[in-house]
């Protein structure tokens, strides 16, 4: 953690991650009003009470701006615990077993990549109802099948090492191996697959709210408001910048962090971004 | 016709090289500034031939770097200077250096696969130096390239040309290296770990190659290498290193003959000395442990390409025996199948034919529990023999768990005593791997293989990871242990000191099938099979060094 | 080398028959069909059950599921898309237009972006840790941060409406032919370009980093060899292997991923009509888009294996 | 130095604003127009032409109808010279041609055209379902008969997809485009683009003023559209979403059109055993809490909406009948007394409302009621469905033996003629929450006999008794709905917005 910090950009990063979190989990105490109440007339321009003016419904923009952020990050960070869980669980025993196991599990990944995610999220919302735990499952799926990829090659290279095989000649079971060997022998990997997947799901989060397909109204939600405020972007340009830039700040935020994080550990961060 | 190397001594000239007080800092990833090579001075006389001889980490590499003024990413010179050919490399400009890199000095990098651009022919590759660096015309350069493979001894050179770098030999592409250092006929030429990748017998030709080439031209030659057999064989003078210093230098026969510092004394003792009694210990003689008969293994290849093109036989009609409580030593250089064997024995591999019976039971290709614990191994690389995120003392308490099932407290009071047996204080036990040395884990994986209780050792170049310091203490710790609890052991190595060292029998591997047994004493000082005795000439040049009579014997 | 290729075209076959039977089967689970989708709250409330019933069986939506599978099936092996369900309308004419345009895109962009990220790359690797390297390895992950339809909605704030230098959306029909379609469509190339320059750049810059550590590189460098001929000669190839993987599934999505843009500049591209299909419940149209991104894949996958095959003899036997 | 768009705008039409009397109509000239409301179908190049199919809702370019109901929702003539009901029942009518109408060929429009295109319509739409039989008869009528009485037949053959098109086999009829409508079709993009050409033979002498007419599809994406239209390449931008039409007004160079009352929306009250809304108070105390004035304030802004009488009528609809206006205080205060008398006195939850994004300002629409309805103690959640199967998830089953009832849900409702609208507040209709009791039936008597009344004043008298008996009862909220938008430059006149997005007419349109 100390050789992260050596890096100005990754410690840059990581400020932005922090502040986005504290921001949201203070939002109930710092907020100066409630974010669905209609306090004004609609579209006030940014004055001393309304620091970034009321949405067209009359609410302050600037509560619902901290509050925007919570669900975004809340599904983003949630999607990207399922993907690199499920998805280093997927890889490693892939590793493990190799087999006809691995190559349908290959498959499998192949065919996600050919899945066109608006796709596979329509289907998904469409028939399982748009609440958080579905996007949560379904950005979760689709970041996983990266995570299976980058996980497998990295258990790969660990089923050669002696203390893997030591443990396989005395007869350790699947499981203990994959669990005990394996897994804590991934976790870097897995830290810097987290902090990629989290910013590629806050990104596709926000673009299906943007399609409608994504978190829905009364939700205060960065990527709706984008939505909401794009027809008024000549009028009350705050409605727009202002929740496009959180969304940018801490998807770059994310990705600085996951850079830094691995150059610190050594691993290639790049490659792993894809998928 | 072999030059002894006395004559050389005569011709003392000016010196080519002065290395004058130089020190080279690393700075890493934590900031710390540690130096890699402290206050290093020697000089090098024209048409001499000098070894750096050193230990891993002793900074051989990165003096020879430096003598091209090329310091690694992080590391800069601190101090010194480098008079070559008038110039103090020290002082030169980036420029000026790149100038003089191919024309006055040049190097023949280490491991030649990774020194050669994959994705383009050798013989483009070494028409480029002749046309950048030589300043050749692409027709001249063509020319002089074929006459520089052919000069290397390589193959029909014409044909060589077009071929990539995977394509070739290791002591091909050793070759080609060589040719692309000395195409500009380099002043000072310096070769890192020139034989370390290449089998014995390529070796050799290689290190004749060399002779010839140093009596062929007039610059010098510096040659790094931890081998010590190597520097007897084609070295004047030689510089032995430790933690970037220098220990002690001097001609070769004086210095390998009387070492004035215990270091070099302890470098040399590791060297193989037939001469002297084998010091392992005869066993009592039990009855047959393990008997193999008829042997075969190939790779599984795809079904449907199996019958059609067979891969190459991996093993061919092995069989041998050994005895409860014996040390049996396997020899063979890469490539001879001893490792698959011990994956056999082992059962990581199932062999196509043959039988390996084991305490009168065959063993089967799924072992009972039983079997498990009673067979152990331990691995080469001692770093991934334990798992990184687990404190060693668990390491070694789980097959104590799982086999004896013993609970937490007895687990953890045997396991303080296994360390004792190895020279380990019992509070190592609560470190993780990354806090110990390579001897100490190669220990600990020791431990975990003897907490089993197991009556056969496999040990795979369970040494070859480690400094020859280290080497002399683990092997007395592992033969101790070994006899106190009557373990049968096959030592597989390529080293044969080691097996001189622990082994009263041992098997001679090559091609996947073995060539002699026996006796180790009666094997290595009158070996009949010739490959056996190009092994052991290889191995014994530095015991033999400063002895000419004996030189003129072995060849 | 001929093995390889038959069994990778194999395995390929059997992923899109996965693919296949997945859109099928994930399609039929939602809901509602075709014909609810197509009539507005007031047709419905004025249409009686039983008329409501004859229109479904008109139009196939009651057959059972099994029977449709195999009929989706046969369909396949003689490449006959069928029809939509509403307008009757061929799959084959609706899908093969914007299948174009936006493959048009997809090369565009790649063609004008590959060669900037690879300059960036190149620069980058140059002056490793120095100041150029930072600023464009900083660009490029700001390039990356920003969402697709964020990039695109500035851009057309800034150059179709306060600064009219180009149309803010395209207005050239589907099957105009692609030059006038992509002179039309400059905001919408632009956006797609700079996430590609981002991503790619980031990937090439990484690769060639990773090669200039190698030991071929420093042996070249011992010999003299000056530092851009190293670069462009050795380097680079080496550098390419890793990238052009990474690139050839970046372009695949490219084609059917990039719908934000479509919807937002109106390109007449497959993945704008990937989701009015969707929303209209046209399964047939939705199996057939899903197919024409997965064989993209494939190819792009293929070609990306060949073009390291060459430059990478040692992965050719 | 940066022109802006506006200042560009500004003084190149600043010579033509300067002349500010009404200068008479010209002729010629092009205009380009985006639509953006929900387009319904995927068409290809054959059908792009067809009336059902081509760029949605805007039929009466290429086409004409045999009927017009006019911006008051008033019958007028279109194809149709005049028509009466043929029987006391009202279930057979006839109605006359217009003489000497050519279709864009050149041929003559004929009795058997108009039975040929109701052959088609009464199979494939909804509207003419109950048309039994059609015939042209000797002297040139058309005879309709029904299979049951409707006083309201003819906003029947007013619907947009009731268009005349030359005689066809059912397969083909309408796939050629060719109608008897002002322009006739140039060119088409399937879903994209239509191009049309000033028809010369056009039956309304003198019309249409235009040459051309580009329209172009820019569904959900409104956002783009009005950014073409600031940016000149649009002329015109039709159905833009009413919170944007403040932003709109501010700006000189563009004119707002409203075309009075537009959709609204239906929120079904499930009134089975255990649901909250069986008792006809908590009903009563919801109408009166929700504060109309609020939603109409907030989502669609001074004037551009319309407080709904909890009726499918729209308030531009001359038989709609206000609500008595009670004052926010007074409303919450009896709304909370009926809350107390149902047995609630500190409040109700009712539940989760559903509802699916119809059009893009339903869920600020919902969340202004969701914050209203609090204020007297009735709160409830909102869920959003997406719109694929929303059909089926808020109907159920609708066996009321099966437990799987009809949800709390909501659904558009659009500007129809009484005759279809109040149709839907019918007891088997899940709209009306499967309203029982004696009040229905009450309600369907008297809906009977206005499809029987031939007369539209004594029809109107029915029609106010209907309302206030749901007034009374509130089988559904209809809270209330928005006017139409559509937003025009300057340089674009004699355009008028029409209730029914459906039913705009371009004939009038010329380009100053």
């Amino acid at each position: 953690m100390r050789a992260m910090l050596l890096r100005p950009a990754a410690s840059l990063g990581l400020l932005l991650v922090i502040a986005h979190v504290l921001i949201a989990i203070a939002a109930p105490w710092i907020a100066p009003f409630a974010p669905t109440s209609l306090l004004d007339t609609p579209l006030e321009p940014p004055n001393a009470t309304y620091w970034l003016g009321t949405d067209d419904l009359g609410r302050d923009a600037f509560s619902r701006l901290l509050w925007g952020g919570r669900v975004a990050m809340l599904v983003a960070f949630s999607a990207g615990a399922v993907a690199v869980l499920g998805g280093a669980l997927l890889g490693l025993s892939a590793a493990y077993r190799r087999g006809s196991f691995d190559d349908v599990l290959l498959r499998l990944v192949e065919m996600k990549l050919a899945v066109p995610t608006i796709l596979f999220v329509a289907i998904f919302v469409t028939g399982f109802g748009q609440s958080v735990p579905v996007l949560i499952v379904a950005v979760g799926i689709i970041q996983m099948m990266g995570v299976v990829r980058t996980t497998r090659a990295a258990g790969i290279v660990l089923m050669e090492q002696g203390y893997v095989r030591a443990a396989q000649l005395n007869g350790e079971s699947g499981p203990t191996i994959i669990l005990r060997d394996l897994l804590p022998n991934v976790a870097d990997l897995m830290a810097v697959e987290f902090a990629l997947r989290a910013s590629s799901a806050l990104l596709l989060v926000s673009a299906l709210s943007f399609l409608g397909l994504g978190i829905s109204p009364p939700t205060p939600d960065w990527g709706l408001m984008v939505e909401d405020g794009m027809a008024l972007l000549e009028s009350e340009p705050a409605l727009v910048l202002a929740p496009a830039l959180c969304i940018a700040t801490l998807v770059l935020g994310i990705n600085l962090a996951a850079e830094g994080l691995a150059d610190a550990l050594g691993l290639d961060a790049a490659r792993g971004g894809s998928g | 016709m072999p030059l002894g190397w006395m004559q050389h001594e005569a011709a003392v000239a000016e010196p080519v090289l002065q290395v004058r007080d130089l020190s080279i800092a690393w700075r890493g990833p934590d900031g710390r500034a540690n130096r890699v090579v402290d206050g290093v001075s020697f000089d090098l006389a024209a048409g001499a031939t000098l070894g750096i001889a050193g230990e891993s980490g002793s900074g051989k590499s990165t003096l020879a770097r430096a003598l091209l003024g090329h310091c690694r990413t992080g590391s800069t010179i601190s101090g010194g200077s480098i008079r070559l050919n008038g110039d103090d490399l020290v002082a030169l400009s980036a420029p000026d250096l790149a100038r003089r890199r191919g024309r006055v000095m040049a190097m023949v990098p280490q491991n030649p696969l990774a020194s050669l651009t994959f994705h383009m022919t050798v013989g483009r590759q070494l028409q480029e130096v002749l046309r950048l660096r030589a300043g050749l015309s692409d027709k001249a350069a063509r020319l002089r390239a074929l006459e520089l493979f052919d000069q290397m001894g390589l193959p029909e050179p014409e044909q060589l040309m077009g071929r990539y770098p995977h394509q070739l030999s290791g002591g091909q592409r050793q070759r080609v290296v060589l040719a692309c250092a000395i195409a500009c006929d380099p002043l000072l030429l310096v070769l890192d770990e020139p034989t370390t990748a290449l089998d014995k017998t390529t070796e050799a030709q290689v290190l004749e190659l060399i002779r010839r080439l140093r009596s062929a031209r007039q610059g010098a030659m510096v040659i790094v290498t931890h081998d010590l057999n190597v520097v007897a064989d084609i070295c004047d003078r030689v510089l032995v290193m430790q933690h970037g210093r220098i220990v002690e230098q001097g001609p070769v026969a004086e210095v390998f003959v009387s070492p004035r510092e215990a270091y070099t004394r302890l470098l040399l003792g590791a060297a193989l000395r037939v001469e002297e009694a084998s010091r392992a210990k005869p066993a009592a003689p039990g009855q047959a442990l393990l008997e193999i008969t008829g042997l075969g293994f190939r790779y599984a290849r795809p079904s449907i390409l199996r019958r059609i093109a067979p891969g190459p036989p991996i093993l061919e009609d092995i069989g041998l025996t050994l005895a409860q409580g014996e040390v049996l030593g396997v020899i063979g250089e890469s490539g001879s199948g001893k490792t698959t064997l011990g994956g056999i024995v082992t059962g990581l591999l199932t062999a196509d034919t043959g039988r390996v019976v084991f305490d009168g039971a065959a063993l089967a290709a799924r072992r009972t529990p039983e079997q498990r614990r009673r067979i152990q191994m331990v691995f080469q690389d001692p770093l991934s023999s334990l798992n990184p995120r687990r404190r060693v003392g668990d390491s070694v308490m789980r097959p104590l768990r799982l086999f004896q099932g013993l609970d937490q407290r007895a687990a953890s009071r045997r396991a303080a005593e296994l360390f004792e047996q190895l020279g380990l204080e019992p509070e190592l036990l609560s470190r993780f791997p990354r806090q110990l040395s390579g001897g100490q884990q190669q220990r600990v994986a020791i431990a975990r293989a003897f907490a089993a209780g197991p009556d056969l050792l496999i040990c795979d170049e369970i040494t070859s990871a480690l400094d020859a310091s280290v080497q002399a203490q683990l092997l007395d710790h592992l033969a101790a242990i070994q006899r106190r609890q009557g373990t049968a052991m096959l030592l597989i190595t390529h080293d044969l000191s080691v097996v001189w060292r622990m082994a009263r029998r041992v098997v001679v591997m090559r091609g996947g099938r073995i060539l002699e047994a026996g006796e180790t004493e009666v094997i290595f000082r009158s070996p009949t099979n010739p490959y056996t005795a190009a092994l052991l000439g290889a191995a014994t040049r530095a015991a033999r060094a400063g002895h000419p009579e004996l030189i003129e014997a072995n060849g | 080398m001929i093995y390889l290729i038959l069994r990778r075209g194999a395995l390929s076959l059997a992923t899109l028959f996965l693919l296949a039977s997945f859109i099928f089967f994930a399609t039929e689970v939602l809901p509602g069909d075709a014909l609810d989708v197509s009539l507005s709250a007031d047709e419905l409330a004025m249409m009686p059950p039983e008329v409501l019933a004859r229109r479904k069986a008109e139009l196939g939506l009651d057959r059972p599921i099994l029977e449709r599978y195999l009929s989706f099936l046969g369909g396949l092996l003689t490449f006959d898309l069928g029809r939509t369900i509403i307008t009757r309308a061929a799959v084959a004419d609706i899908v093969t237009m914007p299948l174009r345009n936006s493959l048009a895109l997809a090369g565009v962009t790649l063609l004008l972006a590959l060669p900037v990220a690879l300059a960036i790359a190149m620069a980058a690797a140059h002056a490793k840790g120095r100041v150029l390297d930072n600023a464009v390895s900083g660009a490029a992950i700001i390039g990356y941060s920003i969402p697709e339809f964020v990039t695109g909605l500035l851009l057309i704030a800034v150059f179709a409406v306060w600064w009219p230098l180009f149309p803010a959306t395209v207005t050239a029909s589907t099957d105009d032919p692609l030059g006038v379609l992509l002179a039309a469509a400059p905001l919408a190339i632009a956006t797609t370009i700079i996430g590609s320059i981002a991503y790619l750049g980031r990937i090439l810059r990484v690769g060639l980093i990773e090669v200039m550590a190698s030991d071929f590189v420093e042996r070249l460098h011992l010999s003299g060899i000056p530092r851009w001929r190293i670069l462009w000669l050795h380097a680079l190839p080496a550098a390419m292997i890793p990238g052009l993987s990474a690139a050839a599934l970046y372009a695949a999505a490219l084609v059917s991923g990039v719908v934000v843009v479509e919807l937002v500049f109106a390109y007449p591209g497959i993945g704008a009509e990937l989701v009015r299909a969707v929303t209209r419940r046209e399964v047939h149209v939705v199996q057939a888009i899903a197919l024409a991104a997965a064989i993209c894949v494939v190819l792009f996958n293929l070609v990306a294996d060949l073009s390291i095959a060459a430059l990478d003899p040692r992965t050719r036997r | 130095m940066i022109i802006t768009r506006r200042a560009l705008g500004g003084l190149a039409l600043a010579p033509a604003a300067a002349a500010a009397q009404p200068s008479a109509p010209r002729h010629g000239g092009t205009i380009t127009v985006a639509q953006c409301s929900a387009n319904r179908f995927v068409a290809s190049p054959q059908t792009a032409r067809h009336p059902y199919f081509t760029v949605d809702l805007t039929t009466r370019i290429p086409y004409n109808a045999l009927v017009w109901v006019d911006r008051q929702m008033r019958l007028q003539p279109e194809l149709a010279t005049a028509w009466a009901p043929a029987t006391a029942d009202q279930s057979v009518w006839d109605v006359m041609l217009r003489p000497g109408v050519r279709f864009h060929d050149g041929s003559p429009l004929r009795p058997e055209d108009v039975v040929a295109s109701f052959e088609l319509h009464r199979r494939r739409n909804f509207a003419s379902g109950q048309i039994q039989k059609i015939e042209a008869m000797a002297d040139g009528r058309v005879r309709f008969t029904l299979d049951a009485g409707n006083s309201e037949f003819p906003y029947v053959l007013a619907e947009y997809q009731n268009m005349i098109m030359p005689a066809a086999p059912l397969e083909t009829i309408g796939n050629t485009g060719i109608g008897t409508g002002p322009f006739r079709f140039a060119s088409t993009d399937p879903n994209r683009v239509a191009v049309y050409e000033r028809n010369p033979a056009y039956w309304r002498e003198g019309y249409p003023y235009l040459d051309r007419i580009e329209l172009h599809n820019r569904e959900g994406q409104q956002e783009t559209a009005l950014a073409g239209l600031r940016a000149g390449q649009f002329d015109m931008v039709m159905t833009i979403d009413p919170r944007s039409v403040r932003g709109l007004q501010r700006d000189a160079d563009l004119v707002v059109d409203s075309g009075g009352g537009g959709h609204h929306y239906v929120i079904q009250l499930p009134k089975h055993p255990g649901s909250p809304f069986e008792d006809k108070r908590v009903r009563q105390a919801l109408a009166l809490s929700v504060d109309r004035e609020a939603i109409v304030r907030l989502v669609y802004g001074e004037g551009n909406g319309w407080i709904g009488n909890d009726s499918h009528l729209v308030a531009a609809d001359p038989n709609f009948l206000p609500l008595p206006r009670l004052p926010r205080a007074e409303a919450v205060a009896r709304a909370r007394t009926l809350l107390a008398a149902a047995g609630h006195p500190n409040g109700l939850n009712l539940g989760t409302l559903y509802w699916s994004p119809q059009s893009p300002e339903v869920g600020r629409y919902f969340q202004v009621l969701q914050e209203t309805a609090r204020e007297a103690g009735l709160t409830l959640a909102l869920e959003q469905r997406p719109a694929d199967g929303y059909v089926q998830f808020r109907t159920g089953d609708n066996d009321l033996s099966k437990g799987s009832f009809h949800r709390f849900a909501m659904t558009a409702v659009g500007p129809r003629n009484p005759g279809i609208s109040l149709f839907r507040m019918r007891g088997e209709f899940v709209e009306s929450g499967h309203w029982r009791g004696p009040e229905q039936d009450t309600y369907m008597a008297l809906y009977a006999e206005a499809m029987r009344e031939g007369d539209a004043a004594r029809r109107r008298d029915i029609f106010h008794r209907m309302q206030r008996l749901l007034h009374e009862e509130v089988p559904a909220l209809l809270p209330g709905g928005t006017m139409t938008f559509s937003v025009r430059r300057r340089h674009v006149q004699g355009f008028e917005f029409h209730p029914q997005i459906w039913s705009v007419r371009f004939d009038e349109v010329w380009r100053g």
